[in-house]
């Protein structure tokens, strides 16, 4: 390589006030293969890159050297710029005199030398550069959405209407999701259901959307734009195809002691379900823990029951395997367990319960019919104490730091819904921060204290005593008045925090995508990539992210979708070309390069070597570039030194450190 | 013939240093190497073997030939300098003394290597009769007599004292310099001694081994052997055989980046090593067969071929001790012999 | 410190490009300074540091690197910087061992919003550097002149 | 031995192996060498006995790509580095028929002469059925007593343990040798000062002459091509200039088989200017004991090794458990 051109940029005064450009200028020109080297205001602007272009067609430059601002800001606008000039765009290199010098470095002679050093060793890395090319891979046009709560449902629905193929993975039998089990919606107060049935009814209606429920995602392999997915369609024990749901297999079902998951456990259901009456699909299953016949081989009464002969007791799992370009994990939310919090007496008394339970209680389809009552003993309630943050913003580490950011909205809702049809019922609601940003929020939790008359008090609650009465004591604080305060209750409601979905870790590391301490979903970038997940070709939806209400769920499913539709109307993906490569003269195929992999691009074949002279049957590592990412971590673990990564080659980076540290 | 107290060594070796480098056997982490002396050297006269040989007195390990220095863009290259001070290599055994005349056929013959001719011009050999030979020692072998060694100055251990028995001109200069050290004395001891040396050494294992049929061995017969592919099986690639060997002298020429320029050095190579005159379009020896077959080849047939008969092994017996492997030239010779027995 | 105040160790800094590298960008951005000592060497991930680096650098005559990466957990390759850290763990207690003073050589988790800790680092890093002098034990000497 | 000898004949004869690899006997009592053997007649010169250190497993490299089954015979700590090859595909498993033989401890020829014993023409004692208890060493200046113990490679007495890890069938008895903790070297270094440390390791590897007696010797060491053979990281560097140079190419080498070395000695036994080279292994495997639990390579086949493997709470780089 012998055609180096380097060009310093000023950025007005940001790096010329502190590092002397014309001196970079100068000690550049000194180094071996440089044979261009020009200093200008603005490199990056028009007329910067113009000179360079000039400079790479006039003196047939081999690779160029920008210094100017991070590469993080500029290096594709220079690549781009090479590239049109004629040079491979990966013959560009960016010596960082901005923001990791003249920003950094008061002294001018500090600056300047430094600055030469960062350009000496950008030139030794680019005379070691390589054209690199990015390679193309095709687009499977169907997208797979992980969960059918109302994120997965807008998300597939928002995907389908564009005209691409959708499948939802829902593990329960129905889509629904949490949303379904919510009585009223704030700050509005719609019926959850009546909003949320008709959208359910159109992903089952659209001919674009397939619904596998009761199904989890059980394999993953590929890569963006050809992704291949297990899906593994529990035994229902009943055929889809023939159930009507007329629902009499569940009247006659003589096994009834199952906890109904849909109402929380409040209430019971049969062996042969659905979870809730407008389920989607509307065809029951049977939970083989419950079920006498798949457990002991007696009744069989659903089976004789069933006009359609829809009962198969002899089902098994089927594994259905399918392709996608994109993948949207839409895993949704459960309520934390709450034995950290015993000194709440959630274990202790039937009548301290999660509001959760409470949306059950309220709703007409609940385990009371809607009359709010006492789950002990069916008395109808006259004081209503509500904790707030319980295991949320916690500290201690006993719960969540996080703050769960729906529980003070729905608090209030549920506040003005009992005061509006109990008006006799006192409310009292202890809390740490009330928090309301949102449209027409703060409104209603004003409501809720100023028409409603919700007795707010701000402190935390220490404990709640069951007492031989039947009452409850709750023992809390009054930060405001600064006094301890014992308040007589017949129900005590925790505003439990909420967590991402247990199964969210095991689908993260199939998808290879990252996730926090907190099990949330790491997005690509917290601000302006909120909704994609570092790996490509996996987006986010819903509060697999962070905690979300119905709304900002809504919105940003709508934004996944908009993510996915952008990535299946494409035909061809190029892909990134600083990817590993193994030299396999040198492969061991050993092994640890593949262990190290995380995106399992690296595979092994039996090939025919000529080593010098020398031919023989190796086992050699091979990589597959659309997989590879290009972190490097095959390169360090080979210890003959055979996996490289282009564009950050041992050699490269070599030629780096020598020169820093001539 | 001279003499002087055993007691005497250091005040002779300090004589001797105040003007010229001395390169003896010094103890150093449990191992025998020559070194330069210095008032705190560990010197080890006792130890017949040297792990490496005196061979790297004269023709080093790694050595810098030039260094070019950029300087801009501009580059000034700079010959290193030629050795041109005396100096005196002390406690040589009869094989490697030997094993240096190997080397001059090698390197004083045109073209001449100017590197080791400097330090052969200036070094001044100062030699040791063995004092216990090993049963690994096969120097008879050779037409060598370890009780009688060549040199400038040849030293017997004998009692309280080392006799010092002068050789050649330089030894004769050498002898001046350390007069005051040296007194005169009778030939007997020494003579005493060479009888009990040459008596253990008719009782060691390989002294009576028989090359007669490497003398004017033809290529072919022994190239073609299948006797190779017996011996060859056990041997690990290493370079050790190489690089304790007094005689091999092969070596490599590569470049080290300095900061500012490249240093152009060479150092010993091996045969036993894959890359061994590896070119462009590949390497002529491409098997472990192949390059274990060269070396004894070059030792036993190509070297004396060339060089009026004069086999490039002397028996020290180094390779014998040290190989990994304990794969060895006694082993090739010995096999060859079972063969022509056959 | 009299004496070392005037020692300029060379300092080779290897940041992870996702995280640490954008660290040091903010570092920037936010005009925090640390000393011209370090000079950075851009990677895709902490796992792409290969212990031949470290070693050359020394070779050619750094007093001390550093090397930064996403926190534990925030990878952007998801697992690299677990690998790193086992890697650097058993390296640099190695070092240890073999008389390499423990305070040239360190690890340090870096996040592209720590522009802060990425100056104080650097700070702090070059100060234990400059205590200890030049790095006299681990170079090459033709590397000298 | 006589019984190894029959069962080896016994499994050439009715074809199960095409050929041994093991150890045939040297001229001098105490340097056999490893060696293919083709046939029953050359078993007549088969030995195995106390000088019979080298591990075979590396070998079988080569040996997996002979037609047919090879017959090889792997002492206890040998049968960890054929695992390790196994794990790394280096060795095909199919390919060898494993006698695991017995081990009575492994003598170093290098502590005989250290004793000032010179001129060796044979030594006794050192048979595998014999109680390896005291050897007699015959030389051209008389015989000298030793005992087995005092004569033992340094590995012997830190012994892993004489268990095979895998085999065919087994042979022979072994007699537990360890009589030492092998980190107690390591321990020791690791209190010194950084200085005496520095300097005791420049001492000792100052003697290296790059002769790659180590590297070759080394079953983990089974690159086709070496880093330091190869322009990949412009470290092809065949001499040492400098003392850097050596601490570099053994830093990089004991890093390289970090969690791969099966303690195995034989690069400390090898080495011929007697540098202890397993103390870096040792180091190695000491932290990655403490910092990352238990871990013996080449127990199993397996098992994923330390360095390609994680936890989310490791040890910071630094840090002391």
């Amino acid at each position: 390589m012998n055609g180096i051109g380097v060009f310093v940029c000023h950025c007005g005064s940001n790096i010329a006030a502190t590092v002397d450009v014309k001196k970079v200028v100068e000690m550049a020109k000194l180094e071996p293969g440089v044979v261009h080297a020009e200093e200008y205001q603005y490199m990056c602007s028009e007329a910067g890159q113009e000179r360079i272009a000039k400079a790479i067609r006039e003196k047939k430059l081999s690779g160029i050297v920008v210094c100017s601002c991070s590469p993080r800001m500029h290096e594709t606008t220079f690549r781009k710029c090479a590239e049109k000039a004629g040079l491979n765009p990966y013959m560009v290199e960016i010596a960082n005199l901005r923001e990791q010098c003249s920003w950094v470095h008061k002294d001018i002679n500090e600056g300047t030398e430094k600055a030469v050093i960062l350009t000496r060793a950008a030139i030794a890395k680019v005379s070691l550069n390589t054209s690199l090319y990015a390679g193309e891979s095709g687009v499977t046009k169907r997208a797979l959405v992980i969960g059918g709560g109302i994120a997965g449902i807008q998300t597939a629905l928002d995907i389908a209407d564009a005209g691409y193929e959708v499948d939802i993975v829902e593990k329960t039998p129905s889509i629904g999701g949490k949303m379904a089990q919510l009585d009223k919606t704030f700050p509005t107060l719609d019926c959850s259901a009546c909003i949320l049935t008709p959208k359910m009814v159109d992903a089952a209606a659209h001919e674009k959307i397939n619904i596998y429920s009761y199904s989890e995602v059980e394999k993953v392999s590929g890569f963006v734009g050809d992704f291949t997915v297990d899906i593994r369609k529990k035994a229902r024990y009943v055929n889809m195809d023939k159930c009507t749901g007329c629902g009499a297999c569940m009247e006659k079902c003589p096994s009834k002691k199952a906890l109904s998951e849909f109402n929380s456990g409040l209430s019971t259901r049969p062996a042969i379900y659905t979870p809730f009456a407008q389920a989607i699909p509307n065809v029951p299953v049977i939970d083989p823990s419950q079920c006498l016949k798949l457990k002991n081989d007696k009744c069989g009464l659903c089976e004789r029951v069933c006009q359609a002969g829809a009962i198969d007791y002899k089902q098994e799992d089927e594994i259905v395997t399918r392709k996608y370009g994109a993948i949207v994990v839409a895993t949704g939310f459960e309520v934390i367990k709450l034995d950290n919090y015993d000194e709440y007496a959630y274990s202790q008394s039937k009548d301290v319960i999660t509001s959760l339970e409470l949306e059950r209680i309220m709703n007409a389809a609940g385990p009371t019919k809607g009359h709010l009552e006492r789950l002990s003993d069916g008395k109808a309630p006259k004081n209503i104490v509500f904790i707030q943050c319980v295991g949320s913003r916690c500290a201690d580490g006993k719960g969540k730091s996080y703050c769960s950011k729906i529980c003070c909205m729905y608090t209030a809702k549920h506040a003005i819904l009992i005061r509006d049809k109990y008006p006799d019922v006192n409310v009292t609601v202890f809390y740490i921060d009330v928090r309301t940003p949102g449209k027409n929020f703060d409104e209603f939790y004003r409501r809720a204290v100023e028409e409603y008359g919700v007795n707010y008090v701000k402190g935390q609650v220490g404990k709640v005593t069951p007492e031989p009465n039947g009452k409850l004591t709750v023992h809390g604080v009054d930060l405001l008045d600064n006094k301890q305060l014992k308040v007589e209750a017949d129900m005590v409601v925790l505003a439990a925090a909420i967590e991402p979905s247990p199964e969210v870790r095991n689908i993260a590391t199939m998808l290879t995508a990252s996730i926090d301490t907190n099990n949330f979903i790491t997005e690509a970038h917290p601000k302006l990539r909120p909704v994609e997940s570092p790996t490509a070709g996996v987006f986010l939806s819903g509060i697999c992210q962070g905690p979300k209400d119905i709304p900002e769920t809504v919105s940003q499913a709508g934004a996944a979708a908009v993510k996915v539709i952008g990535l299946l109307a494409k035909d061809k993906l190029l892909t990134n070309p600083c990817t590993a490569k193994a030299d396999e003269l040198l492969c061991n195929g050993c092994s640890a390069c593949f262990n190290v992999c995380p995106y399992g691009a690296i595979s092994y074949e039996d090939k025919l070597i000529n080593d010098h002279g020398v031919r023989e049957t190796r086992r050699v590592a091979v990589v597959n570039n659309a997989l590879c990412q290009g972190c490097g971590a095959c390169t360090v673990t080979c210890p003959s030194g055979a996996m490289d990564l282009q564009g950050f080659s041992n050699r490269q980076i070599i030629a780096e450190v020598d020169a820093i540290c001539r | 013939m001279k003499k002087f107290l055993k007691s005497d060594l250091n005040a002779l070796l300090d004589i001797i240093s105040e003007k010229e480098r001395i390169y003896l056997p010094v103890s150093e982490a449990g191992q025998t190497n020559y070194a330069i002396y210095n008032e705190n050297s560990k010197v080890d006269l006792d130890t017949l073997k040297t792990v490496k040989s005196a061979k790297e007195v004269f023709f080093p390990q790694s050595e810098t030939l030039y260094t070019a220095f950029m300087d801009g863009k501009k580059i000034r290259i700079a010959q290193e300098e030629l050795e041109k001070e005396e100096f005196v290599l002390f406690g040589v055994k009869a094989c490697d003394v030997r094993g240096i005349e190997v080397l001059d056929k090698v390197f004083l013959s045109e073209p001449v290597d100017s590197f080791y001719k400097a330090r052969r011009d200036h070094g001044v050999i100062v030699a040791l009769a063995c004092g216990e030979p090993e049963e690994s020692c096969f120097c008879k072998a050779f037409g060598i007599d370890c009780a009688e060694p060549e040199g400038d100055v040849a030293l017997y251990d004998c009692g309280d004292y080392y006799f010092w028995d002068v050789k050649t001109e330089k030894g004769t200069a050498l002898t001046e310099k350390c007069a005051s050290v040296l007194s005169d004395a009778e030939e007997a001891p020494v003579k005493e001694k060479q009888e009990e040396i040459r008596k253990i050494v008719s009782l060691l294992p390989y002294m009576n081994i028989s090359l007669d049929s490497w003398k004017g061995a033809t290529t072919d017969e022994k190239f073609n052997s299948d006797v190779w592919e017996e011996l060859y099986k056990p041997c690990l690639a290493c370079g050790t055989c190489t690089f304790v060997c007094p005689t091999c002298q092969c070596y490599d020429i590569k470049d080290y980046k300095t900061k500012n320029g490249v240093q152009r050095y060479r150092c010993w190579d091996s045969c036993m090593y894959s890359d061994f005159t590896m070119m462009a379009h590949g390497n002529n020896r491409t098997s472990q067969l192949q390059r274990f077959r060269q070396r004894f080849m070059h030792k036993l047939v190509y070297f004396p071929a060339n060089n009026d008969g004069m086999f490039s092994c002397v028996g020290c017996g180094r390779c014998v001790d040290k190989c990994p492997a304990a794969a060895n030239i006694i082993k090739v010779i010995k096999a060859f012999e079972k063969e022509g027995n056959r | 410190m009299s004496i070392n105040q005037e020692f300029k160790p060379k300092i080779v800094a290897f940041c992870c490009n996702w995280c640490s590298y954008a660290g040091a960008d903010l570092a920037g951005g936010s005009r925090l300074s640390y000393p011209a000592d370090v000079k950075i060497i851009r990677v895709p991930c902490s796992c792409r540091v290969n212990p031949m680096f470290i070693l050359r650098a020394f070779e050619r005559g750094a007093d001390g690197v550093i090397i930064c990466g996403c926190h534990p957990g925030d990878c952007h390759y998801s697992t690299g910087n677990y690998y790193a850290r086992r890697r650097m763990t058993l390296l640099f207690s190695m070092l240890d061992y073999l008389g390499i003073e423990k305070e040239r050589t360190r690890v340090e988790w870096v996040s592209a919003a720590e522009g802060v800790k990425f100056s104080t680092t650097m700070n702090e890093f070059v100060s234990a550097v400059r205590e200890l002098g030049p790095n006299r034990r681990l170079g090459d000497l033709r590397c000298k002149d | 031995m006589q019984r190894l000898i029959d069962r080896m004949k016994e499994l050439l004869a009715d074809g199960t192996v095409q050929r041994v690899l093991g150890w045939k006997q040297g001229d001098l009592g105490y340097n056999p060498e490893p060696h293919y053997f083709n046939s029953a007649e050359e078993l007549d010169e088969f030995i195995y006995d106390g000088f019979c250190g080298a591990n075979l497993s590396k070998y079988m490299i080569k040996g997996s790509e002979l037609e047919g089954k090879t017959l090889v015979l792997l002492k206890p700590c040998d049968t960890y580095s054929f695992n390790q090859l196994i794990k790394e595909h280096r060795v095909d498993r199919e390919k060898a028929y494993i006698i695991g033989v017995g081990c009575k401890g492994k003598l170093d020829i290098e502590k005989i002469k250290a004793q000032g014993i010179k001129g060796i023409t044979a030594v006794k004692g050192a048979e595998i059925s014999g109680d390896c208890d005291e050897l007699t060493v015959e030389t051209v200046y008389g015989e000298k007593k030793v005992a087995y113990k005092d004569a033992m490679l340094e590995r012997c007495h830190v012994c892993k343990g004489k268990e095979h890890k895998i085999y065919d069938e087994l042979l022979l008895d072994s007699v537990d040798t360890c009589d030492g903790d092998r980190f107690e070297c390591v321990d020791e270094l690791d209190s010194l000062t950084p200085e005496e440390k520095f300097n005791f390791f420049r001492k000792e590897l100052s003697k290296c002459i790059r002769c790659n007696a180590c590297r070759n010797v080394c079953p983990a060491c089974s690159c086709r091509k070496c880093v330091f053979d190869s322009n990949k990281f412009d470290s092809a560097q065949k001499a040492n200039v400098d003392p850097f140079e050596e601490s570099m190419f053994h830093i990089i080498r004991a890093f390289h088989v970090a969690g791969r070395c099966t303690d195995c000695g034989e690069c400390s036994r090898v080495c011929p200017q007697g540098i202890p080279l397993h103390l870096f292994n040792r180091k190695f495997i000491k932290d990655i004991n403490e910092f990352y639990g238990e871990f013996i390579a080449g127990e199993d086949a397996e098992t994923k090794g330390p360095l390609t493997d994680f936890t989310l709470d490791d040890i910071e780089p630094g840090e002391r458990r």
